[in-house]
């Protein structure tokens, strides 16, 4: 008998206009010890079905129709006082966001003590001694002493620690992880998948991970559940969903993923988003968008459980289709410079109220969000800058717009200074770089409408001219972006996160613009959402021959963008490469780091050791090469003296002493084993 | 669902989230009812009033202290009674009720206006204005709102040449309570104009060139006026109430332009004296007045805020 | 801690700097002190001759500088209405004042808070929903009138209790407390509900209002996804984070009491030092005046910055970085 | 048996020391513990306290002689010393109450039971000053550092502020201002008691509302004032009746005479012309105020001074008949048939129902024509801007206390502005022959005499409305009907009348 069993799991939210249902028809189980990743869009359920299995669904959510079951136990219908006990001690639960699981008016040790002396019949001294071995066994150092302290005082990736501790700690046997790490920083999420795994490994726990990471799946879980508007779309092992699915929205999703290795032109391309819970299509849900589409699928939903070819027609759509790599069209490459950074400083004064130096007699500290950065970006190309949150990324596209200015070091826009020319002045320059926004829910003002949006560059810049024209040209700019023209009239609210990011496109380019800066375009986006943005980006830079500042974090994303790579850590440039070279021949010890934390979609199964340590704190950098304390290659060289970019053979440029002195081995990224690799 | 014309947008609203939990809250719905009939009733004092309480040379002092016309004694003239001076309670009220809805929604406009223009000063500029402006919000937060109240009005009286007082006092009432309260719609204001600053629309702004005046008022100022509104009803009640206390106080409305705070503050002195209806209709019109508005309030409150839906 | 406090320090004399100057600007206007303190019909030499004494002829500026100078000292001048030191008239009304303030504020804290929190667990309840009209209903009256009809019931109709003034007093020191007497306990009753009702509403919508924002943050679903049981979650989890923000509106209000104890004072013939106050300015005895605000302001300074500092004992967060609670929002 | 009588008043005293103030409220109130030389009786007449009999040595001498005997409640005895001290404090140059002595120059101790003092002139009314005069035990003043007046300059409180030491029917028990003070009976009182009271509680109520309720609860058995609309109610609750009787305070209205009116629509001031001024008498129905205002209880008054007051004259005290028509015709032969505009300027908090007065007095000057904009404002911003001419007409009302006498009326309101003299007549009204009789009548000693200079004097400034007299405001006390107190005129409650059954 399974562990947990879901049988035709109906979740549904009574509103106004009618019951909606957010999770249909839902059957899988889980069995001791195993590990399902559920994947899937963002709205698809996953939470939902969650905390439906727990018992936690937010009122008016409720359980409309099957049963769960735990050891054969329903438990979906137990009256709250039951069910609380069942809670913690028999599922656990880990949530998303660490900054807001814990409650920050109590020392972690006091929430780690009532947890377990809730459900384990257990003196207060034995509960703390119980406690402190599982700070211990999640890897937090001198736990006795962080024992008595408060959720602040620790940092993100520890706080998910405490988190796992928390969960575990009454000995449950079913984990739900409901995206455990999305919040946490990309180097980080590697330790707390590892740790993850290895705790429930050694208790035998089942985890039901629940993530939108492909990669961070195929590591990590014994079977996969797709799921697509509430319902599921596939289940099955890991190695055959991922590799072999049957479902086209499953063949798409992993299409739409950018991975490491070749640049494809395209990426495939799932049409159009998941439907509002309000019209989901008859049949199934996928068929508006499924390239496979017949009529059955109109009429038919979903088949029973038993029935692992979830589509009505088993599709011959493989990964391999969409890697037909159209050859990479030439570019008219004019290898002027267009863009050029010269020591670009930009320092954060931390500065404490007057009276509190003057007490305190303390020297003005600053956050040096950037220190001395250069950078040419040649016409028609894309650079893309990567590297850790709080790395100074968004801090160098804001100087480069001219949304702050530098507090040293020079921009020029094909050779004109803009150092110092606030944002929207020299006009004649400004109106030829523009920018477009990561959240693509707070770029748009949410009281205008798309057409005014669209069209205050234009008149700001003096270029609509009559209102027809003005009209007209916001219709064309629509259309180019692969909205409808009378889409205008709308707000912003009436679109998915994916057209609002077109709307932003299209504002950006409404002024004719030769120049774009992408502060992380698509990171709040899902990937089939992601794989339209990033084709749309790769055809505009073919069709208008544009330049590309691209800014990501998300290495997969880069390779598909990029012609150049920039490593940011700590507000400085450690390497610079042409993109295939970063990947192929990485030179920095933290750009090994950071390929290393790529999660593997290959299935290769290979035992990541993830880095350790955290992101260091930008206002008291480390002395020499930031990076020392990181680094496994660090001497005393490295901790005294600030090394410096230099040229290597590849036509890349690197910052680090130990490449240079030709120290230690040179380590093959772990990912490129993959990235080697042809399509299957 | 995006019609531009009038009744497009009446039909979005009418479909709109706000109007369904209007709708179903019923205590809200009557509280509006009452409300919207007060105002009528104010707005169209002149016209409703039986009498002309300011006619002075329509009084005769031989009606004084009429019970209300179902009593025993009472005229069918005067519904709700007289008053000592003669004065019909009913057009008394529906006078008072007018001065004390100008009153308010003077006060309320004339803080909200300033608050929420210094707030955005205060939260877009920042630096020295900023300080500047919060200073002084501290300087006000640091002191009972009915003193300060107090106190601006003890200044604007005596700035004003006496014979311009009565006609003046209106002005004196709403500046004294409109200042005391810009502080809150200030921080509110401020507080959401910084975060509102960091937005990427505002960047977005920005980046294109929009000068920052422009980006305060037509950016950020219609994203943060939902609290205002919530503030602005719950402060309608305050100041009206304000107003009577301050009458209480000796420094509201004065006799001759009675307000319902000045109407209550008079007849109170006739509590014990079985003049029961000049002081009774009165109160019980505020009541109801104060009570309507917070009830709105309320329910904007929990409406607007996207975190209890 | 220590820069802390003196910049709160520095505040605070700001404020109570511009209070002052406040408070002259305004004395100027409200009326001629003189007349109250002459005979109807002395001459007009005897006016300018106490005038003179009280130096009402200097410029404003003077009488300002010298009236901060020595209020610095502690040293209010003199009352004009009964020649005694204005320090001394108010350090006999604080007592009162205190006292109905302090009880006024628990009464307002112990009944508020679980009213509130009552009314937030249980929001569809009838009772809850009752509740909260009936409280709305408490203060859409102004206070005076609520206070006659409480005279009026209790004193007059059913006669179980005083009507004006403390009781019986005992005196400690120079503190002269009703606390000890049955009689002060019962005269203390209907003020201090009067003077609370405003504040009592404030503090149940606000616990209310903050409580289910509270249960609605991650920290109490993953609290529920422990299984803790609901008494935990509710009163030691929830509870806490509801506080915060309640310490800061409760401290605002405290001011708020002490400047609506004027009227309860009034009413009830208070002898604190809200009576103290409106009878200084039917008097224009300016220098009652002018202290009693500077007074009230430095009460509240202090009571501001208490909250502050107890903000520390009650947030961690804050603990580290003191600073940081000064920048809390409205 | 024990017998406490629990008395509230509208306001507190403003201290212990009787010559600290010159507030006539309190200075009675401490007359329970101290006493004058010379003190009214029930019928407001003169009789001897301290002093048992006086003579007229010379036109600005008196002699007094004091009575033998007395303690004061701290043992010591009354003797000359504590009156010449007494006096001479009182009208020390720092004194407040300097100006209720006006003539006092010096005194002299012929022995210790025979003082005599001496004036700057003849003094008619010198006794009427006296009784106003407390006198003090001049060792205990010494002892404690009192002899000087209190002085509010020198910034420390006065001992004499908050203890007391007199020789009155009363003892300081204890005080809390503005709470309570408790007096008890002085067993050694020299004369015989008339009250049968052991033990006073006072306690100041400043809400009229919660004053009634005080008594109706039972919490006090005496208030003053008790507000006239709540006559009917205490009278009609079991326990409790009210004491009403006209008072001394007769209300007036001031008419402004300068060359232009403070606010007005017309050029020049209507308000010279006496027939303009006649107008308004004729037009403002004082019968109609008295029956439905003041509840019947109030007395119209054609003089500036009540009955019990001298100087008063039956005759003049008939009012011009109520007459819209006349006052309209006079109005129309002054040149102003459409009436004009001007400010009438009331205090809400000085006199009976004063608000309700002036706005029915408004009503009624708009049926004539007359545009009365009423001003209503707390007494000290209506005596500031009634003294500073800020007014066309204006309220005041006037008891001619300490004096008791009409010539109080005469200086201060009828004689032209000069000096000591006219400080109550910012309208300006002059009439030669008024200011030359007041003048006389200051030093007349032959009662008769003065009588008829007074009555010469009213009559000219009545028939040329000088002032608008309105009425003699009601007294309005109540009590609980155990209890028996003297209601005199002069609305000030003395004790050692009263009786508790
Ligand atoms: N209170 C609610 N009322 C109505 N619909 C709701 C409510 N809460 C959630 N939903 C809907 O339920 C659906 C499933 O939501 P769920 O949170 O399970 O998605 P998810 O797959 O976890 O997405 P994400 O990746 O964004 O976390 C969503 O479409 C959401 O809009
Ligand atoms: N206005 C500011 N004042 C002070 N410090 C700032 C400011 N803006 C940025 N910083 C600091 O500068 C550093 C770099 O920030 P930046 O936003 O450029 O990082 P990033 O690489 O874009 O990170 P992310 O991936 O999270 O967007 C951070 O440590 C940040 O805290
Ligand atoms: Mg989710
Ligand atoms: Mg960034």
């Amino acid at each position: 008998m399974a562990l947990l069993e879901v049988e035709n799991l109906k979740v549904e939210f009574p509103t106004r206009k009618g019951v909606l249902t957010a999770v249909d028809s839902v059957s899988f189980s889980v069995e001791q010890g195993e590990i399902l990743g559920v994947v899937g869009e963002s709205g698809a359920g996953k939470s939902m079905t969650g905390a439906a299995v727990i018992g936690l669904l937010e009122p008016p959510g409720r359980i409309g129709g099957g049963q769960i079951r735990l050891d054969g136990k329903r438990i979906d219908n137990l009256p709250p006082s039951e069910m609380r006990k069942v809670r913690g001690r028999h599922i656990g639960a880990i949530f998303q966001d660490p900054l807001t699981s814990l409650n920050p008016l109590f020392t972690v040790g006091e929430q780690l003590v009532e947890t377990i002396r809730t459900h384990l019949p257990m003196s207060a001294a034995d509960a703390r001694k119980r406690a402190i071995e599982w700070l211990a066994e999640v890897g937090i150092p001198a736990p006795d002493k962080r024992f008595d302290q408060y959720p602040h005082q620790f940092s993100g990736g520890m706080r998910q620690r405490v988190v796992i501790a928390l969960a575990l700690c009454a000995e449950p046997r079913l984990i739900i992880a409901d995206e455990p790490t999305t919040a946490l920083d990309v180097s980080v999420q590697a330790q707390i998948i590892a740790l993850l795994k290895r705790v429930c490994r050694e208790r035998n726990a089942a985890v039901i991970l629940v993530t939108h990471d492909m990669g961070v799946i195929a590591e990590t879980a014994d079977r996969v559940a797709v799921m697509y508007a509430g319902r599921l779309a596939e289940i099955g092992p890991v190695a055959q969903v991922l590799q072999k699915p049957s479902h086209p929205y499953t063949a798409g999703l992993m299409g739409s993923i950018p991975r490491i290795g070749p640049r494809p032109d395209r990426l495939i391309q799932i049409e159009g988003s998941m439907p509002r819970l309000t019209d989901i299509p008859k049949g199934c849900a996928f068929n508006p968008r499924c390239p496979k589409v017949f009529a059955n699928c109109h009429h038919n939903p979903a088949r029973t459980a038993a029935d692992r070819r979830w589509c009505g027609r088993l599709s011959a759509l493989r990964r391999g289709d969409a890697m037909n790599a159209m050859p990479t069209s030439l570019k008219t490459a004019d290898n002027r410079t267009l863009l050029s950074v010269k020591g670009l400083k930009k320092h954060f004064a931390m500065t404490k109220p007057f009276l509190n130096r003057l007490i305190e007699k303390e020297e003005p500290q600053s956050v040096k969000a950037v220190d001395g950065l250069d950078l040419d970006i040649p016409r028609g190309q894309t650079l893309s800058l990567v590297g850790e949150s709080g790395c100074g990324k968004s801090t160098v596209a804001r100087l480069i717009m001219g949304l702050s200015t530098p507090s040293g070091g020079n921009i020029t826009f094909d050779g004109i200074d803009i150092s110092r020319a606030p944002a929207g002045s020299p006009a004649a320059v400004r109106q030829r770089m523009q920018m477009i926004f990561q959240d693509p829910y707070a770029s748009l003002n949410p009281r205008w409408r798309v057409r005014d949006i669209i069209a205050e560059p234009l008149r700001t810049y003096g270029l609509s001219g009559s209102r027809e024209e003005e009209r007209r040209e916001v219709d064309r700019l629509l259309e180019f972006v692969g909205l409808n023209a009378k889409d205008g009239d709308k707000f912003p609210h009436e679109f998915s996160g994916g057209q609002r990011q077109r709307i932003s496109i299209a504002r950006a380019i409404s002024t004719k613009p030769e120049f774009l800066v992408c502060d992380e375009p698509t990171s709040a986006l899902d990937v089939s959402v992601q794989a339209q943005i990033l084709n749309l980006m790769r055809e505009m830079q073919r069709e208008l021959g544009l330049t590309y500042l691209f800014i990501s974090h998300d290495l997969a994303v880069v390779n598909f963008m990029s012609d150049w790579i920039g490593v940011m850590y700590l507000g400085r440039l450690v390497e610079v490469a042409p993109a295939a070279e970063l990947f192929n021949n990485p030179q920095h010890p933290y750009t090994r780091l950071l390929l290393d934390t790529i999660p593997d979609l290959g299935m290769s199964k290979r035992d990541r050791t993830p880095a350790a340590g955290e992101v260091p704190n930008p206002i008291s950098p480390p002395p020499g090469c930031h990076f020392n304390p990181r680094c496994p290659l660090a001497n005393d060289r490295c901790r005294s003296e600030a090394p410096v970019l230099r040229a290597y053979a590849n036509g890349g440029r690197v910052s680090c002493h130990a490449a240079e002195e030709g120290r230690g081995p040179a380590i093959v990224p772990a990912g490129m084993e993959h990235s080697t690799q042809t399509a299957p | 669902m995006s019609d531009t014309s009038f009744t497009g947008r009446l039909r979005s609203f009418a479909d709109s989230d706000l109007f369904y939990s209007f709708r179903r809250s019923k205590t809200t719905v009557i509280a509006s009812i009452a409300l919207a009939l007060l105002v009528f009733l104010a707005v169209f004092a002149p016209v409703i009033s039986p009498h002309n309480p300011f006619d002075i040379a329509g009084l005769n002092l031989l009606d004084s202290e009429l019970p209300p016309s179902w009593q025993e004694g009472g005229n069918p003239a005067y519904l709700l009674g007289t008053d000592t001076q003669a004065r019909d309670v009913l057009s008394s009220l529906l006078y008072g009720l007018r001065i004390s809805l100008l009153v308010g929604f003077a006060s309320v406009i004339l803080a909200a206006v300033l608050g929420v223009f210094l707030g955005l000063v205060g939260g877009f500029v920042g630096g020295i204005a900023d300080a500047i402006i919060m200073r002084i919000a501290d300087v006000l937060l640091s002191f009972p709102a009915i003193l300060v109240a107090l106190l601006i009005n003890g200044v604007m009286r005596g700035i004003l040449p006496a014979n311009q007082q009565d006609s003046a006092a209106i002005v004196v009432l709403v500046l004294s309570i409109g200042l005391t309260n810009w502080v809150q719609y200030a921080r509110t204001v401020r507080g959401s104009t910084l975060v509102e600053r960091q937005r990427e629309y505002v960047q977005a702004a920005r980046t294109i060139g929009v000068g920052p005046l422009r980006i305060m008022l037509t950016h950020i100022m219609p994203n943060v006026l939902g609290p205002v509104l919530v503030l602005a009803t719950i402060n309608l009640g305050m100041a009206v109430l304000t107003e009577a206390t301050l009458s209480f106080l000796g420094v509201g409305m004065p006799a001759t332009q009675p307000s319902l705070g000045t109407l209550i503050r008079v007849g109170n002195e006739y509590l014990f004296s079985g003049i029961w209806w000049v002081v009774i209709f009165p109160s019980a019109t505020l009541a109801v007045l104060v009570l309507a508005v917070n009830l709105i309030g309320d329910w904007l409150r929990d409406a607007l805020n996207p975190k209890l839906r | 801690m220590f820069v802390f406090l003196v910049r709160r320090l520095f505040q605070a004399v700001m404020v109570m700097l511009a209070v002052a100057f406040i408070a002259f600007l305004m004395f100027r206007y409200l009326g001629d002190p003189v007349n109250n303190i002459v005979s109807q019909d002395a001459t007009q030499e005897q006016r300018e001759e106490v005038r003179q004494r009280l130096h009402l002829d200097d410029p404003m500026i003077m009488q300002y500088g010298r009236f901060v100078a020595n209020a610095a000292q502690g040293d209010f001048g003199m009352s004009y209405r009964n020649s005694r030191p204005v320090s001394a008239l108010l350090a006999e009304r604080l007592p009162a004042t205190a006292e109905l303030v302090l009880v006024a504020a628990l009464l307002s804290l112990v009944l508020g808070i679980p009213l509130g929190i009552y009314t937030a667990l249980k929001p569809r309840g009838i009772l809850s929903q009752g509740l909260q009209i009936l409280s709305l209903i408490g203060i859409s009256l102004p206070t005076f009138v609520t206070g006659i009809l409480l005279i009026l019931i209790f004193s007059v109709w059913l006669g179980w209790l005083p009507s004006f003034g403390r009781g019986e007093v005992i005196d400690i020191g120079w503190w002269s407390t009703g606390f000890l007497t049955l009689s002060g306990i019962k005269a203390l009753i209907l003020p201090s509900f009067m003077l609370c009702l405003f504040q009592l509403t404030l503090i149940m919508r606000l616990v209310r209002a903050e409580m289910m924002e509270v249960l609605r943050a991650d920290y109490i679903k993953f609290a529920k996804a422990r299984g803790l049981r609901n008494k935990t979650i509710h009163f030691r989890h929830a509870l806490k984070n509801t506080l915060i923000p309640v310490v800061t509106i409760f401290g605002l209000q405290l001011g708020g009491l002490i400047a609506f104890a004027i009227i309860t004072e009034t009413v009830f013939q208070w002898p604190g030092m809200g009576a103290l106050f409106i009878q200084a300015v039917n008097f224009t005895d300016v220098p009652v005046m002018a202290a009693y605000l500077v007074m009230v302001s430095l009460i509240f300074v202090i009571i501001n910055t208490s909250v502050d500092l107890l903000y520390n004992v009650i947030d961690p967060r804050l603990r580290a970085d003191p600073t940081r609670a000064s920048g809390r929002g409205a | 048996a024990e017998h406490t009588l629990r008395y509230a008043s509208a306001g507190d005293i403003y201290g212990l020391d009787p010559q600290s103030t010159t507030d006539s409220f309190s200075i009675n109130f401490l007359m329970h513990i101290y006493e004058p030389l010379v003190r009214y009786n029930r019928e407001l007449k003169i009789e001897p306290a301290l002093a048992t009999s006086w003579e007229i040595v010379k036109p600005d001498v008196i002699r007094y002689k004091l009575r033998q005997g007395v303690k004061f409640h701290d043992g010591s005895d009354f003797t000359a010393d504590d009156v010449v001290m007494s006096l001479m404090r009182a009208t020390d140059d720092k004194s407040p109450i300097k100006g209720n002595l006006p003539a006092l120059k010096s005194v002299e101790k012929i022995d210790d039971y025979t003082v005599e003092l001496h004036l700057s002139g003849p003094t008619p009314l010198l006794n009427n000053y006296l009784t106003n005069i407390a006198i003090f035990d001049a060792q205990w003043l010494e002892k404690n550092n009192g002899v000087k007046p209190v002085n509010a300059e020198v910034g420390e409180e006065g001992y004499t502020t908050t203890h007391a030491n007199g020789t009155g029917p009363f003892k300081l028990e204890s005080r809390r201002p503005d709470a309570q003070t408790v007096l008890t009976a002085n067993e050694g009182w020299w004369d015989k008691p008339e009250h049968n009271l052991t033990k006073i509680v006072h306690t100041p109520i400043s809400s009229d509302a919660t004053r009634v309720a005080a008594l109706l609860s039972g919490e006090v058995d005496v208030i003053t004032p008790s507000p006239l609309q709540d006559a009917k109610r205490i009278a009609g609750s079991p326990g409790t009746k009210v004491l009403e009787s006209p008072g001394l305070r007769t209300i007036m209205m001031n008419f402004n005479m300068r060359d232009k009116l403070a606010d007005g629509n017309v050029e020049g001031n209507p308000f010279k012309d006496a027939r303009v001024r006649k107008a308004v008498y004729l037009a403002i129905n004082m019968d109609l105020v008295r029956d439905k205002i003041m509840r019947g209880k109030s007395r119209n008054a054609g003089m500036l001074v009540a009955p019990e007051v001298p100087g008063f004259d039956e005759k003049l005290n008939q009012r011009f008949p109520y007459d819209t028509a006349a006052a309209k015709a006079l109005l129309a032969e002054a040149g102003y048939p459409d009436g004009f505009q001007f400010n009438m300027n009331c205090p809400n908090d000085a006199y009976v129902n004063d608000e309700e007065v002036c706005q029915a007095m408004t009503a009624m000057l708009a049926q004539v024509g007359l545009n009365a904009k009423l001003v209503t404002e707390g007494r000290t911003l209506h005596f500031k801007k009634a003294q500073e001419g800020q007014a066309d007409m204006f309220m005041l009302g006037w008891a001619t206390l300490p004096m008791l006498d009409g010539f109080s009326v005469l200086s201060a309101m009828l004689h032209s502005p000069e000096g000591k003299l006219g400080t109550w007549n910012p309208g300006g009204y002059k009439n030669a022959k008024v200011d030359e009789l007041t003048k006389k009548i200051d030093v007349e000693l032959d009662e008769a005499k003065r009588r008829q200079m007074m009555a010469e004097a009213f009559a000219i400034s009545e028939e040329e409305v000088a002032w608008l007299p309105l009425h003699q405001q009601p007294l309005s006390w109540a009590v609980r009907d155990n209890v028996e107190v003297v209601q005199t005129p002069d609305d000030l409650l003395r004790l050692w009348y009263a009786r508790i059954k």
